[in-house]
């Protein structure tokens, strides 16, 4: 095998182990659903897998993927559970923060104790909230306070946590163990969506920051590579959009097979020789079809922006930004239309509890309010009327 | 509506006081499903339930344009009530619709005494129940499912096929006859509290008096009617969901959702973007009850004429019921999913159960499927051809 | 509309009879634009350009609600003739609104005798027109852009300011007065036949009696609902266009369209895509017609009130014909193009000239902006807030 | 210069002699489309280019394109003039079809002439026309009747030509002379749409028709490959709604900035700060974005196709064109949207004659009904629903 041929095999490798996992999280994915909480037993799966570790460079001990194999792993798992899908991407988007943020020797420690004892990340990092302060005190950080949208933080080793430095208009960002003492994730996610993703909050009670642990970087604002975080976290929501309305409509499609019944007035044997069941699947594919086109031409434009690290110029910072705020919207209302739509061909049946089809929708619509829709257009049209880039936010 | 009648806006401010006590827990008890059985008391002693009851049998007189305006009312407040409703108004009126006069001098005094709330077994899509036929009545066995209502009502109205002949009767029952058992085993992602589940017949006595067979010894257009006050209450129970979505919303964006850190607004309620959504979510739903409302107004003078009633008036009714219907259930799927946009990402928890707007939506317009009823009306415009009557059109 | 009295069903008949005498060459005419005088005589002998002149000053006192049934009829046929009634019918209105009794009394009786159409000249964007005072009344100089009916009018409606304190002052003047120069220069894309071109103004004389100032002395919340009128009435010419498109569409596959090389049916007409296509444009329509009925009782209920009419319940009448016009533009713009998809590649030939229907609704949907309605409406649903009066809200 | 390069450099050449022809057509596209008839001044300079020869190999004398750039050609006229558009992309398919349906001999002969004489290639094929009978009269085949939609006939070379054979069910193709004896072009085309494609019908009356000019390959139904014309047909029609999305876009743009003043009640300087312009600019170039996106994919998926020649397999036939009729709906979906919108921000003054602005949406209602929408969405249903490959016709 030559180079080509053994990156592909072992990208075969990865989305392979990637499939199984998800067809094991497909089986109890509407259980899980039902309960929300936590899902330790699948998380400790993926830990088990080694996926944990996919893109952290194989000299840290990763698999060293690329960022579109990496995304296809998170799309892969959103088809199945889109919570799940969340947990595993926000984790990814966690540790590289740590890239992106930090020095070259912190992320080092971070890859390396992330690729060999498996540890998950979460966040406490809502940049809308600025419950979170940081104090000085005797010459030791203290954190106190609390974050709200924390995804991921139950059942975490690592906390991407920021806080509000006290008397400045600074952000802090480090890194903790989540078992740090006067750390509590609490157990108070309540989302009709997501509902495995433990997007509660966390509170912190006089936690000790040391040193090592604040990423400097930063507080370099005149960088621009460090704000493709941003991009990075939209791409991994987009391909939980994707992967729900790619779930939704497989699995609307077997229903349809295989218990619809031809609608008494249609004169067809099959529902699915229906005229307007075919029209709408028609539609439904075609626009999926077209989410996954945006999608690809927005994670090249991501791969070549990360590629250039430092060198990263604000143009194609902002150009990557527009790439990818179409790709996000498009399919976020791709997503909504899909997972409501279903039901037409389906049938009244399927709005069984057994079922619970509705989580296709539930899911999309809580992932879809992450931020405005309406703001991205905005991005999108001020660009095209008038050259602007995308303001640099942490959702921009 | 316009032009409503003192006696009506007394009806209907009765309908708002409901309304707006259920909707206080419409999210928990969305939760918990089963059976609205306080609301459903307060229904009953509202007086409502006689509505439209012939004066001379002790009931209101009403007209059904007064019952869709309730249907919409309460729906606003919990759609799982507004569709409790409409359903008992469509089943007390089935006795008009498909029996006899004496059919009607028996069951409604009996009714109005009972302050009784009218429960669904007549599901025409599947021939799961079956009566043998005895020297006086029928003796059934089988199951009927989609039996909404069912649970904590004082009579069923029923659908069942003889076994010899195959002929398709109707028919009421006391819920409490011998031999029913009302499963309330209805457990679906929305309209949880309608109890829309199985209803078993085991050796179930049905008298001959309580057996409808007029509309199939004397069939006029007006037998056949009831597939349009079907849609037509399902149209009211969207569209009332869809004004209830916007009332919660409304409340939620004033009071709760903070402005986006690039929009340059102090408040939410100011952005440019916010306020357009308002007025496109607004305009759909009123568009929705102006639509409804033209067609509540030919069904009264369907339902004036009664037996006089001619197929083309019968087709008629049909077409703008079905449009009605059609665009209210599309319009209420959008607003209910839209809502959140206007709301922002704390909208979403479980506190409020928002999601149940979009949820009994979505559940209820799945009752016959949209397109064909777009083909209806398509077939009137295009060929002039009114609907063959069936349990849908 | 229901409830229409004998009354309005014979203006309507005329109406209707007009209407498909100008469909005939509606499509011929669109091609060559200028004026329909020989259409605009036919409306004017049908005594129809009277309806809103109240009986004692010899008109039929009609209700607006009447006047815009007829305004929908007439542009089903041929929406620029609709659109030139409509216009008229406000600038008429204008008296009442805007000017004194003592005004009303002079003009209306003139307006009857001569059977006079009146034309626009007063497009309040831009301070085109300037008068210098006199001693009695004005001298008018400049022009004024989209002058809709100027051509072949026996009076303008026409807004200036005064040179001096820059007052806005609007006024009534025959159109033959010495220097009045109708340019009849419209050329667009759609509206051809509206005459919506400019008019020049050269030391034209205005005496102090058809100076309208009462207004700007009297002011009152009644004073500033022509802009719902404005509003209302293209709303009615968007309704009447797209009931236009959805007839001559029907005529066309009933009698034209081949059916698809694969679509297995015999006829087009009997293509289920085409009539789930035909059901959704017309229930689009309908649901326009009937929010635009609605909004038209409310505007009723408002002329009847007249100078009584408080600021409250012109807010209302703001909101709810902002939310009907919006509606019915979007609507009309989406069936005026959809249309062509249940006709077939054939029916762009220009014999048929079926263009007109989108390029009519697309100009004069462009009258004012969609997107500024919503946000009127919204921000009243959203806030509570009526529109602050202005020429458009 | 490597090979690579020398393709990229003589790429470019050809992009930027089609930038300069679409410039010198944009300037008369209003006075043309009001005009209608035979754009024959602008057929010359097509002709004068040599662009006519883009897809014919070098051996023939030809410029030996790829269709990507074929395609991209034809986009770039469309964006300024969709008439001359459809002109030059209805020739290059009516050429190259006799590569797909003529012996080598013919299409070598037809390639050489259409290279050496810049012939324009026009067609009298429409399949929906049985009007055009052909004769066996004394040993010699003569055709007589008409075609509709005969589009670029007027002002050609050359004709593709189909004829009912009469006595049988056969369809006869050949190539024919525009000025072979009998055939008269009619000047009636007179839709509101590409009104300069003179798309109007084709009279024969007794026309010979000689034995090396019919092409037999035609009725060889087993073969695969000749049925990419319609492909070809369709991916040309997408190029035209996809350049005319653009212009009207960019045209709207330009008038937005230079024209429309603030509404009286936005509070903004400039119509372009608008927030519902710019709302509406998003969302528009978003489409237009995706559009381009399937364009992209449905293309390379036709370039693989066609390079397989005969070998090409029904499945892959099926497939690409499953891509092309996602690519047209959507593009055709997209093009009636923006040439409609464009209008709201640009205001009421954009409706003036002398901009012909509706010329846009004429010219995609127009082409947009060359074959149902609808039916290509029931093709995509029921590839997706039931794996059931788009049926071979001249439409799918």
């Amino acid at each position: 095998m030559n180079n080509t041929q053994t990156i592909a095999a072992s990208q075969e490798k990865i989305l392979e182990l990637a499939n199984q996992l998800a067809k094991e999280f497909s089986k109890t994915a509407v259980k899980r659903d039902r309960e929300g909480g936590t899902p330790l037993h699948e998380r400790n799966l993926l830990r088990k897998s080694g996926l944990l570790a996919l893109p952290i460079p194989k000299e840290y001990g990763g698999y060293g993927a690329c960022w579109p194999i990496v995304f296809k792993v998170v799309n892969i798992i959103a088809k199945a559970d889109s919570s799940l899908a969340h947990l595993l991407g926000y984790h990814y988007l966690t540790v590289c923060s740590t890239f992106l943020f930090g020095s070259t020797k912190q992320y080092k420690t971070f890859y390396k104790e992330t690729a060999s004892q498996q540890l998950f990340w979460g966040n406490a990092f809502n940049p809308r909230d600025s419950g979170l302060k940081a104090v000085r005190e005797n010459g030791r950080l203290m954190l106190s306070g609390s974050k709200s949208f924390c995804s991921g933080a139950t059942d975490s080793d690592r906390l991407l946590v920021s806080a509000q430095e006290e008397g400045s208009d600074e952000v802090l960002l480090c890194v903790l163990p989540t078992h740090r003492a006067g750390i509590v994730t609490e157990d108070n996610w309540d989302g009709f969506g997501q509902r495995q993703t433990d997007s509660g909050s966390v509170k912190f009670e006089d936690v000790i920051v040391y040193e090592e642990e604040i990423l400097y970087k930063a507080a370099e604002e005149q960088k621009v590579f460090p704000t493709v975080r941003t991009h990075l976290a939209q791409l991994m929501l987009t391909h939980l959009l994707y992967g729900i309305a790619q779930g939704a409509l497989e699995e609307s499609k077997a229903y349809v097979k295989a218990h619809t019944k031809p609608w008494i007035s249609s004169d067809v044997e099959a529902a699915e020789q229906d005229p307007y069941i075919i029209q709408q699947y028609g539609e439904m594919s075609l626009n999926l079809h077209a989410c996954s086109a945006l999608i690809e031409k927005a994670v090249t434009e991501f791969d070549h922006a990360w590629k250039k690290e430092d060198a990263l110029a604000e143009q194609q910072r902002g150009e990557c930004g527009v790439a990818i705020a179409m790709a996000k919207t498009f399919t976020a209302k791709t997503a909504l239309h899909i997972t409501s739509t279903i039901f037409d061909g389906m049938g009244a049946r399927a709005t069984s509890d057994q079922y619970k089809f509705d989580r296709y929708w539930r899911n999309a619509r809580t992932i879809s309010l992450h931020d405005p829709v309406a703001y991205k257009l905005r991005d999108i049209g001020k660009w095209y009327l008038s050259s602007e880039l995308p303001p640099i936010t942490p959702y921009s | 509506m316009t032009g409503t009648t003192v006696k009506e806006e007394i009806y209907l401010d009765q309908a708002k006081k409901l309304s707006v006590s259920f909707a206080k827990d419409a999210a928990q008890r969305d939760k918990e499903g089963g059976t609205p059985k306080q609301q459903k008391d307060a229904i009953r002693q509202s007086g409502l339930l006689n509505l439209l009851i012939p004066q001379k049998y002790g009931g209101e007189g009403g007209k059904w344009s007064t019952a869709l305006a309730i249907v919409r009312e309460l729906a606003k407040g919990d759609a799982a009530l507004g569709h409790l409703y409409g359903y008992h108004s469509l089943f007390v009126s089935d006795i008009r619709i498909k029996g006899t006069e004496e059919q009607q001098a028996y069951f409604y005094p009996l009714s109005v005494q009972q302050q009784a709330f009218w429960g669904n077994a007549s599901n025409p899509l599947v021939e799961s129940l079956k009566g043998d036929k005895q020297l006086q009545g029928y003796l059934l066995n089988g199951t009927k499912a989609f039996g909404s209502g069912s649970p904590d009502s004082q009579y069923l109205w029923l659908s069942f096929n003889d076994r010899e002949t195959g002929q398709y009767l109707n028919g009421v029952v006391p819920t409490d006859r011998t031999g029913i058992t009302v499963k309330d085993d209805w457990n679906a992602m929305g309209q949880r509290q309608t109890g829309s589940g199985n209803v078993d017949f085991k050796n179930v006595r049905i008298e001959e008096h309580e057996v409808i067979r007029d509309f199939v010894e004397n069939p006029t257009p007006f037998s056949t009617i009831g597939a349009s006050l079907s849609q037509i209450i399902l149209t009211n129970v969207f569209i009332g969901s869809a004004f209830g979505a916007i009332e919660e919303a409304q409340n939620y964006t004033a009071s709760k959702t903070r402005p986006w850190l690039t929009s340059g607004v102090e408040k939410a309620s100011d952005d440019p973007g916010i306020l357009r959504k308002y007025g496109e979510l607004w305009i759909q739903a009123k568009a929705a009850s102006a639509l409804a409302d033209e067609a509540a107004l030919i069904l009264d003078e369907a339902w004036e004429k009664s037996k006089k009633l001619t197929e083309q008036e019968r087709g008629n009714l049909a077409v703008h019921v079905a449009a009605a219907n059609v665009f209210a259930g599309n319009t209420a799927l959008d607003i209910t999913s839209k809502i959140f946009e206007v709301m922002g990402a704390r909208s979403v928890h479980a506190e409020y159960g928002y999601d149940r707007f979009w949820r009994n939506v979505r559940t209820h317009t799945l009752h016959n499927p949209a397109e064909y009823k777009l083909r209806t009306v398509g077939n009137w415009v295009l060929n002039q051809q009114y609907p063959i009557p069936n349990p849908y059109a």
